[in-house]
């Protein structure tokens, strides 16, 4: 065991990957020289060379598409996003060409590609800067979408996304890049599509995902010292969705609140809201309970900004609300 | 050259025309559907600029994809039962004739978003950079996708990263009914546009099967050799309309039949009995056995079986 | 009254705004000479001429933000994109900028803008141009979105559109053009926002728009044969979205079934579902049921491609399931 | 020109950078937050290119973009209150260092995606051509946004449909921590990349106001006269950080050296009084009535109150 923060599972993850396979190369803006806008790369240029670690022009577009080429002809690339909402530059690489093309070809073409980047509001960036674009992603068959929310995960989830055949969007919670955490020393993956039960309980299952955990943690202690207990689930997949353990743990405690820290409408739980409502409606003591931020751009103001954020007092008013507790 | 190479070039013509007059009927008769884009006229760019390349060189077109796939030695059965939809077809029925696929022939595509394949295209270079293979990536394009930000980010970025990719333009002089004039200030040639990037850029004519190979040629032995992305623009005009919806009444009879002066499959003909390369009877027989070859397409494309409702759920995920 | 198409409805729309507004003008690819893709603007441009219906290079991102910036400077542009798969190379204009512009700049700016798009499968175009991103699109705060299902409808949503002060996404269903229907000789409006009860009834609360309301009122004959009464609801206006219209409904008839004809995962009634249930889970006598379209890409092959789609009798076998009717 | 008119200009440079300065001092206290971009190095440009404007006339920019405000004539109170997020700020709070706007000056944003204030841009200059009047729209962006697609889309549209827009390049050789000649491979300069779209093009020195002001003053007098769209590129240095993440190890402290004797403050302070176009106590005085106004913007900024909640929902839609 170590004790690291997620930028370290992921640089470690990143090395990793880049040591063991030759046809593994990382492309993305200012990942050279200037170490990756959130500092992931930095010291990578100096120890793969240039070939290796491609800084890009400011061409989205561009460099997707060619990862997405580089792929499909046995390459690996990986590359960085500054923020997944740069994205939208590259939509139609992303959406019409990474996922469909397997697709299109009648299963000829596979694209082992893997898209970092950085995802959520709270720094104060303002409307075009702070979205959450895998609640879009997520819906596209073809990709797959992943969310760390811990060292472990994210160190397990950038070795399964690089090693996966299928472009996989792996989505950075921009504000938990610093979170500690313990790692195994010993090699090992987090199954792509497998939800984690971060916590077990009885009474009430909470959901969520990337910067959701840490809110639903304490959340979780929070009802505890009431006497409340809670299952909490990490989904880390995005998709595919681990729909199996959400309906089991619904069903075996009768309560559910769903998080997400995007804005509430469109989120990633309303899919799964609709989902599990039903596949486990019949299991339901009360309302299925769902949380999400404001449905407004994101604003610059501090004050402004963490009030449209979902929140804990946000999530624990609501279950008061839904079910008393 | 030597006169097989000479008949090959005439017989992929000839092929590929005939190809897409049937294409025409059977779309008329409800076996074909979707958007289908005829490359009637425009048979010598495909043919010229493909007979130079390796079997591990990339090739990645747009949706007007017919005539490379037909060039690059796909057969016709398989193409053809594609365009019907059925389980044979080279892109298993699922592609239809805007996504022609056969990756063991590195042919990547048939794309239809307009611009789209440029990037891509990029990726299949970079790979063969990255792995110090000396193969080389054709891409092609129209005049309407040079409006694109993907092509201009890729000439860009291919440029920069020194790629060994071959920029294609297929002027055709209207991206539907919208003429060149209309979407571009620079004269009607694009053959200087390259040199934004410091690119080399060449003009040719594309109704002319021999220009057009060897202007090829040469660019891909220079990529090929190292010294970065090239640019041709080949000149050329579409006798049908954009579509089969698309009955072309934005251009005159005029403009259509002086471009049919040019006929490269007349023309080419014309100068292989005129310079007595091949004689009437070798023509004969190429276009007897690709006559004989399309029949055998139709039938094989009529005869093949749907695919399963169940393949509906297949090919998402490797 | 007259029967028109829902083609003819548009044109009409469009040909009243501009004779009546100078400001008001046409941009898109094909809209001139060509008379548009699917022969919407046929005879505009002879009639208007080269200054208000004008012929686009293929430059979505760029002819769509131009869009915005006449918007934002007084005009009112109207936008035909060819297909709304093609809004994808122009996302960020579209959700980045249109969407947010008023937002970031405190209320400074307002962008009357329309961008009208054929959405949705059903001609074999296969996975890229199949599309039916209004899905996406009705999540983004700032814009408006809409999707007729009927001329009359058509008529009353275009002139709405072109008069309201925010950007409108107007979603056409390119199977329906032909469609014919009466439509009112006096001159009215349909307010974006509001859903329209199709069909009153008591026992099930049938929910779609656009090319799903056809499916939708075959459902609700055939059930109506078996003695089954249906309150069929066709939502119009997708953003902003008459929660209270479907709620009220669903509140009586304690039954629903809520109908997308893009893929079920992540369409329109995924956020539908999870809010009625939200807000008259009380009410309801058993699941709430969804039906989509598979969660597949578009194949080009008809027969898979009707496979994939909803369909009448998938619909009718849902509430069979569901509430055994 | 008028020694006030020279003395205008010296203003304007001297309080963007001091504001600039100021910036920097409340970003480290906290009080600013988010990404922040200066423009110090760059005044010159700003400052001679919006000089020659009428009011009317719109700007777009991007997200480096104090100076341009500046030069507009914004009040500095009020754009320092935006940095503080207070409801006084141009966009009320909510816009940030990135999203400045006053639309009564039309000066039309601070734009935080790169190239993406571009095609926005090209929609003012088609309504002032739409509507027949003779206003000019100028749009800024930076080297490293000459490679979003947005960019050439707009380029080419602006010069087909011959719009009143002035493309305002400003070089300063870095986009973050790419240097140019890593992004670009045709030489450092990007004058030429204009001909493309048939489009006039002109290099100019970024550090020089009076160099910038006559050959933007040129190009809008064209424009405005209805001559189609223009490019202008001014070479000049950032001497910070791309933001204030940034301790742009990427460069050398020579490079920078090199720069800053071209400052353009300094060397046009020094032209002026060596010209003896103004004095030492002309100078003073607009220094000293710029320190003035900026210690009332920083109050006025801190004393400001902060959005209400509910302003939260306001100004979404119209
Ligand atoms: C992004 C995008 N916009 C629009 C279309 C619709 N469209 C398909 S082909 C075409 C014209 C393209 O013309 P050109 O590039 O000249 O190729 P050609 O058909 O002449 O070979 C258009 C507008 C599309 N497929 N993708
Ligand atoms: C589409 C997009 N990609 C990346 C970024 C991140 N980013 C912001 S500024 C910048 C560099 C831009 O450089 P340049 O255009 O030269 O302007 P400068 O900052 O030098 O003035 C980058 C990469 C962004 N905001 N938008
Ligand atoms: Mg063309
Ligand atoms: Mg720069």
């Amino acid at each position: 065991m170590s004790e690291i923060t997620i930028r370290q599972s992921i640089q470690k993850g990143l090395a990793e990957a880049l040591d063991a396979d030759p046809n593994v190369f990382i492309m993305g803006e200012d990942i050279g020289d200037y170490g990756g806008a959130y500092a992931i790369t930095s010291g990578f240029l100096e120890k793969y060379g240039p070939e290796r670690i491609k800084d890009t022009p400011i061409s989205e577009a561009a460099f997707i598409g060619a990862g997405i080429g580089s792929a499909a002809a046995g390459l690996k690339p990986i590359i960085e996003l500054m923020s997944i909402s740069f994205s939208l530059v590259a939509f139609d690489q992303i959406v019409n060409m990474a996922a469909n093309i397997r697709y299109m070809s009648g299963g000829q073409i596979n694209v082992p590609m893997v898209i970092r980047a950085p995802t959520g509001a709270g720094m104060q960036l303002g409307a075009t800067h702070s979205q959450s674009f895998e609640t879009w992603l997520c819906e596209v068959p073809g990709l797959k979408v992943v969310a760390p929310s811990n060292p472990s995960d994210a160190l397990g989830l950038i070795r399964s996304s690089i090693n996966d055949p299928n472009p996989v969007i792996y989505a950075e919670s921009a504000g938990l890049y610093g979170l500690k955490g313990d790692v195994s020393d010993k090699y090992y993956e987090v199954q792509i599509g497998k939800a984690n039960i971060k916590i077990n309980g009885d009474d009430i299952t909470l959901v969520s995902y990337g910067h959701g955990m840490p809110m639903l943690e304490q959340v979780a202690e929070e009802l505890d010292s009431r006497g409340v207990s809670c299952e909490v689930i990490d989904l880390r997949s995005l998709s595919p969705m681990d729909y199996e353990t959400v309906n089991k743990s619904v069903q075996k405690t009768g309560r559910a609140l769903l998080l997400d820290t995007s804005r509430k409408t469109g989120g990633v739980m309303a899919e799964l809201a609709a989902s599990v409502q039903e596949s486990s409606g019949d299991y339901l003591d009360g309302p299925l309970l769902r949380v999400g931020s404001e449905d407004v751009p994101w604003p610059y103001n501090r004050k402004l900004e963490q009030h449209a954020m979902a929140s804990v007092p946000k999530i624990l008013k609501q279950i008061e609300i839904g079910y008393s507790l | 050259m030597e006169k097989k190479e000479y008949l090959d070039l005439y017989k992929k013509m000839y092929l590929i025309r005939r190809f897409e007059e049937s294409c025409g009927e059977n779309y008329s008769k409800g076996f074909i559907r979707g958007f289908l884009h005829l490359y009637i006229g425009e048979e010598a760019i495909a043919a010229g600029s493909i007979a130079p390349l390796r079997e591990d060189d990339y090739i990645v077109t747009h949706y007007r994809d017919h005539g490379h796939a037909i060039a690059r030695g796909l057969e016709t059965g398989p193409l053809m039962a594609e365009l019907f939809g059925k389980k044979t077809g080279v892109s298993g029925g699922k592609g239809g004739s805007m996504h022609l696929f056969d990756a063991s022939k590195n042919f990547m595509g048939g794309h239809a978003i307009v611009g789209a394949q440029i990037p891509l295209a990029a990726g299949f270079a970079l790979a063969s950079q990255y792995q110090k293979k000396d193969s080389v990536t054709v891409v092609y394009f129209g005049d309407g996708a040079t409006n694109q930000g993907t092509f201009h980010e890729t000439m860009n970025l291919a440029s920069v990263w020194k790629l060994p990719i071959l920029f294609f333009l297929e002027n055709n002089f209207y991206g539907m009914g919208t003429s060149v004039d209309k979407i571009r200030n620079n004269g009607k040639s694009f053959g200087n546009l390259s040199e934004n990037y410091g690119m080399p850029g060449t003009v040719v004519d594309g109704m002319d099967v021999l220009a057009v190979k060897e202007t090829t040629e040469e660019a891909i032995k220079k990529i090929r050799s190292g010294s970065g992305p090239a640019f041709i623009e080949a000149t050329t005009f579409r006798y049908q309309g954009h579509s089969m919806a698309d009955p072309a009444k934005y251009r005159t009879d005029k403009e259509l039949d002086e471009w049919k002066e040019k006929d490269p499959l007349i023309n080419f003909r014309k100068h292989l009995l005129g310079q007595a390369i091949v004689t009437e009877s070798d023509i004969d027989k190429v276009s007897k056995s690709a006559d004989n070859e399309l029949n055998e397409a139709v039938k094989f494309a009529t005869e093949s079986p749907e695919p399963d409702l169940d393949d509906i759920k297949n090919d998402i995920y490797a």
